[in-house]
């Protein structure tokens, strides 16, 4: 049994990192038992920001429901509103344009582009460098300009409707992303000088964190957590969904399984997603950009789940409709929850700077978990 | 596997188990009490192998209350949906899966704290989201918070 | 020619005709508190808006620029802001030592003042063992941060005093021997000495590969004691949100804040005092002309400019590395630092005995 | 052998931090990289797109082209608006459902865009607006429709 307060019968130390602490990235409440640096036990607390939105969205028409999820996992909003439109794409059969997949397609990766920089940034700050975090906030700014030009907000988009995209493409959005992509293509490099080559980070996060490819499994962790072991789960190739099947990229692959590998997986993602974008950007089909849909959408009796890539692992929408107006049903499967129960056992033994070291290349997104 | 292979082993399995075919993947309908034994077997058969339980989730029916499963097998990619119906809505048991997959933990205290079904065996069942002193499970269908929920 | 040696002198000789000796040295010393303080609180605003704009710079942003010109009364209006503010002392704190830790730590700052040559006879003790003051001073600062850490009751705060305590008391060693390797080149402790036994030229060019060596290790080490990343073990921001000082505020933490940075002004001057010669202009060997001119520039603005481009160096660390863990920090000095410098004090005392220095 | 191993193990991490230490001196003193914008002295143009709250449109005759259909207000997730309306009097004696007050709430708006959407005449639209910060929250309770506007004519 755990005191609150104070010590352990043992004579441990128990420190409650969080809810408000540099380190958590946002609400989430740690309760650490230390044996002097040494972390013996970490209990999450969660509900810091638990909102409901599975309740509120009961509430809530198959057009409607889908901003909400935007705040959710805030960083890849794009992703989770997609996957949200796929379900009622399912339900109702709708066949989204070909030009309305791949203006979606080319959002979620350069949302992905997004995602990863700001964690780069992040990463570098939990383990006491801050000059990244400005660098990658450069190259995530002209992102979000660009997301700004055409979706009319540069975080929460709202861009995705069922039957494809709420509008279509600025006409300087072709241009804009070529530029961003030069851009990228030249700063990509700092980032290895600046962070990844620099021998105290290697050392901080080689051999951290470790876990075995069939414990990540067994912890259902997703996403780049589980592709640094070596495990087969990119969504986007084991079902592809909006024509990820036709472009070509690797899913990229470590088999260390420590903080170091999530790193390099999620650095290495970064240039698959880039050469996604470069593959699609000056080949967008013509043609519709948005199915035609009726005005009040009614999804069938039925279960419906659809499943996405986020940045962060698998995101998984899951529908029961009655047939009315709203689901009856709808429960989220977030990566982040799931990813945040291996932290306990990847950390224990381990120091406190290892600890917030693997709680960076984790790359929780906190009302992701409490949704 | 395809579906039907895996509904003759499902049947071998637990005999009195229906399926329903409609979606994407296969769903097991069981009984609560068929269900410890039909997980191990279902994450150690060797061409089960269904190693990676991705989802959790309790749905209210009004009547009664189902435990839903989705479980995916990492090498034989193959996903099965496994529906346990619990009959007794005021008292809900079923036996915990968090020593058979992990993730079923921080799952199936979700679950406890929002819709109220007991994990039985599970290690720390305690609300997760929720204080400690909450009354009620927010997430079933006669849940009332006159202070917290506003009708539209 | 007005010098700051000459005044020193007419203020010296002015005292002691007014009034008698002991008064003369009483109001000296008056003179001098106050003008260290003046200097301390000069130091604090100019190292910390220089630090916040080398590393504005350096991570492509402006900085503090609305207060003042450029942003350069920012500094001042955050410390009034300090000033202003409530000084907090947690519940369950031991109050007496609460209260006592900053001061100890702005008291060990001050006292480290005295034996550092600023120009030609402006120094406020010429000691004799100068070098073995500051070194023995200096690692009193610990006793400061581990009663803060102590006090606070914040397990934050015990675990980054505790950290800190261990990371001075082993960084102190490398300092010490590199030090002790130029000590042994020039054969004085005393600060003017070493500064005058470079007249001809600085101790890291006369002295090449072991003063070289020396002074890496000097940096590291100095960086090291002084709390700074990559070395901020006992603040750690990410992992023990504020280390030691958690529980600070207002005044007192000011006062933490505020030697910290003098700290680093001192161990910079020292060493430029040990390896760049102090207040002593570039000189190089027969360029007599040349040679002139240099000694046109005051030793005020030789001291400071070699000074400011050390705490540079130092601040350049800072805003470039990731923090390291503290057993690797630990494990750094002891099989890293710890054995190239004995190596390199070995070394030194050779090229000293047979003279193979320039 | 232990030696080389351990010179070069000193090389290559003294390497890997002065390459570090170039680039961000290089940054230093290349002040045109800044990236800094100093927000109230220059302000950004947004682009048109950009969704700041929503505004109901006004022609020079301040006539606006909203029915009061309410297809906006039931598409708002949030109930940020509020649709009141009234009977007008036709002039050939029929009563006809007009707009009476548009009640926009901006402090529950998530700036959706799916009551632009819904619009069936076009009547409402986003503003590049962004400054949005008072004092009172009340302020930020709006109503749209100009004070004696009336439905722009032909609009159904």
């Amino acid at each position: 049994m755990i005191e609150e307060v104070g010590t352990t019968t043992e004579g441990d130390l128990i420190i409650n990192v969080g809810p408000q602490h540099p380190s958590t990235h946002g609400v989430l409440h740690l309760v650490i038992t230390l044996n002097g640096e040494t972390v013996k036990k970490v209990e999450p607390h969660l509900g810091y920001i638990h909102r409901s939105i599975e309740k509120m969205c009961e509430s809530l028409s198959y057009r409607q429901f889908i901003y909400v999820t935007s705040r959710m996992d805030y960083l890849s909003s794009h992703i989770n509103n997609q996957g949200c439109a796929l379900v009622v794409e399912k339900g109702l059969q709708i066949e989204v344009p070909e030009r309305g997949k791949v203006i979606r397609v080319l959002m979620a990766e350069l949302t992905r582009i997004a995602s990863h920089l700001l964690w780069w940034g992040a990463m570098g700050m939990d383990i006491g460098a801050f000059t990244p975090f400005f660098h990658a906030f450069r190259e995530r700014e002209a992102i979000n300009d660009i997301m700004e030009e055409t979706c009319g907000a540069r975080l929460t988009m709202n861009y995705v409707v069922p039957g494809g995209v709420m509008a279509d493409i600025h006409p300087n959005f072709q241009k804009k992303v070529n530029e961003f992509i030069k851009l990228l293509k030249s700063k990509i490099d700092e980032y290895y000088i600046l962070l990844t080559g620099n021998i105290i980070l290697q050392e901080r996060l080689k051999g951290v964190g470790v876990i075995s490819a069939e414990d990540a499994i067994n912890f259902g962790c997703s996403g780049p957590v589980v592709r640094a072991c070596g495990v087969k789960s990119d969504i986007r190739k084991i079902a592809p969904y909006d024509g990820y099947e036709k472009v070509k990229f690797d899913e990229v692959f470590e088999t260390a399984g420590d903080s170091f590998a999530r790193y390099m997986v999620r650095m290495n993602e970064i240039r698959q997603s880039l050469s996604i974008v470069e593959q699609l950007i000056d080949n967008i089909p013509e043609g519709e950009f948005q199915a035609k849909t009726k005005a009040v959408l009614k999804l069938p009796k039925g279960e419906f789940y659809s499943r996405v890539e986020t940045a962060r692992g698998e995101f998984g929408v899951y529908i029961i409709s009655e047939g009315g107006l709203t689901p009856y049903r709808i429960k989220f499967r977030s990566p982040g929850f799931s990813n945040l129960a291996a932290l306990h056992h990847m950390v224990k033994g381990s120091k406190i700077a290892d600890m917030v070291a693997t709680m960076g290349t984790l790359d929780l997104v906190i009302p992701d978990i409490d949704r | 596997m395809t579906k039907e292979e895996l509904k003759t082993k499902l049947t071998e399995l637990v005999p009195t188990a229906t399926f329903d075919e409609a979606g994407e993947w296969l769903n097991v309908l069981i009984d609560a009490k068929d269900w410890l034994p039909m997980a191990k077997a279902l994450r150690n058969y060797f061409d089960l192998q269904f190693d990676y339980l991705f989802n959790v989730t309790a749905v209210d029916w009004k009547t009664y209350l189902s435990v839903v499963y989705h479980l995916r097998s990492t090498k034989l990619e193959h996903v099965v949906v496994v529906k346990a119906k619990i009959a007794d809505r005021n008292n809900p048991e079923i036996e915990t899966v968090s020593n058979i997959w992990r993730t079923a933990e921080l799952h199936e205290r979700e679950a406890f704290d929002l819709m109220g079904v007991k994990f039985l065996h599970h290690p720390d069942l305690r609300r997760l989201f929720l204080t400690d002193d909450w009354v009620g499970y927010p997430l079933r269908k006669d849940y009332e918070d006159p202070l917290n929920m506003i009708k539209l | 020619m007005f010098s700051l040696e000459s005044l020193a002198h007419n203020i010296d000789l002015g005292l002691n005709n007014i009034f008698p000796p002991t008064v003369a040295l009483l109001s000296e010393m008056v003179i001098i508190g106050v003008g260290v303080i003046a200097l301390f609180a000069v130091l604090g605003l100019v190292l910390v808006f220089m630090e916040r704009k080398v590393s504005a710079y350096m991570q492509i942003r402006k900085g503090p620029n609305r207060v003042g010109y450029q942003g350069f009364a920012q500094t001042a209006a955050d410390t009034l802001k300090l000033v202003l503010k409530e000084g907090l002392t947690p519940d369950g704190a031991d109050k007496f030592l609460f209260n006592l830790a900053p001061f100890i730590v702005m008291i060990v700052a001050m006292l480290l003042m005295a034996p550092i040559a600023f120009t030609k006879g402006f120094q406020i003790w010429d000691i004799n063992i100068g070098v073995l003051y500051i070194s023995a001073i200096s690692s009193l600062s610990v006793i400061g941060i581990l009663m803060a850490g102590w006090a606070s009751n914040n397990k934050y705060s015990l675990i980054g005093a505790m950290r800190s305590g261990a990371q001075i008391v082993s960084y102190e060693l490398s300092a010490g021997l590199a030090i002790l390797a130029m000590v042994v080149l020039t054969g004085s402790l005393q600060i003017s000495e070493i500064v005058a036994s470079q007249q001809n030229g600085w101790w890291i060019f006369k002295g090449h590969i072991p003063a070289v060596i020396s002074f890496i290790i000097f940096i590291i080490a100095v960086t090291a004691e002084t709390n700074r990343a990559p070395f901020d073990m006992a603040e750690a921001e990410s992992e023990l949100t504020a280390g030691f000082h958690t529980e600070y505020s207002g005044m007192r933490f000011a006062f933490f804040f505020l030697a910290e940075y003098v700290n680093i002004f001192i161990v910079c001057a020292i060493g430029a005092t040990l390896y760049f010669g102090g207040w002593m202009p570039f000189h190089v060997g027969t360029w007599e002309a040349f040679n002139h001119v240099m000694d046109f520039i005051p030793g005020v603005v030789w001291f400071f400019g070699k000074t400011f481009g050390l705490i540079f160096l130092i601040m350049w660390f800072r805003w470039t590395f990731p923090r390291l863990r503290i057993d690797q920090l630990l494990n750094l000095e002891w099989t890293y630092l710890l054995p190239i410098s004995m190596f390199n004090l070995l070394l030194m005392t050779i090229i000293a005995i047979n003279g193979w220095y320039f | 052998m232990f030696i080389v191993d351990y010179i070069k193990d000193v090389y290559n991490g003294v390497t890997s931090l002065l390459k570090g230490m170039r680039l961000t001196g290089y940054y230093f003193v290349h002040p045109k990289e800044i990236i800094t914008q100093e927000y109230p002295e220059v302000k950004q143009v947004l682009p048109e797109r950009f969704k700041g709250e929503v505004v109901m449109r006004h022609n020079e005759n301040n006539e606006h082209r909203c029915t009061g259909c309410t297809a906006c207000e039931l598409a708002c997730p949030n109930a940020t608006i509020k649709i009141v309306t009234k009977f007008d009097i036709t002039p050939d004696g029929k009563k006809k459902k007009a707009l009476d007050v548009f009640v926009y709430h901006l402090e529950l708006c998530t700036m959706c865009n799916l009551c632009i959407v819904a619009c069936p005449t076009d009547a409402i639209k986003m503003a590049q607006t962004f400054e949005h910060s008072v004092y009172d929250r009340t302020e930020l309770t709006k109503v749209l429709n100009k004070p004696g506007s009336k439905l722009m004519d032909g609009v159904e």
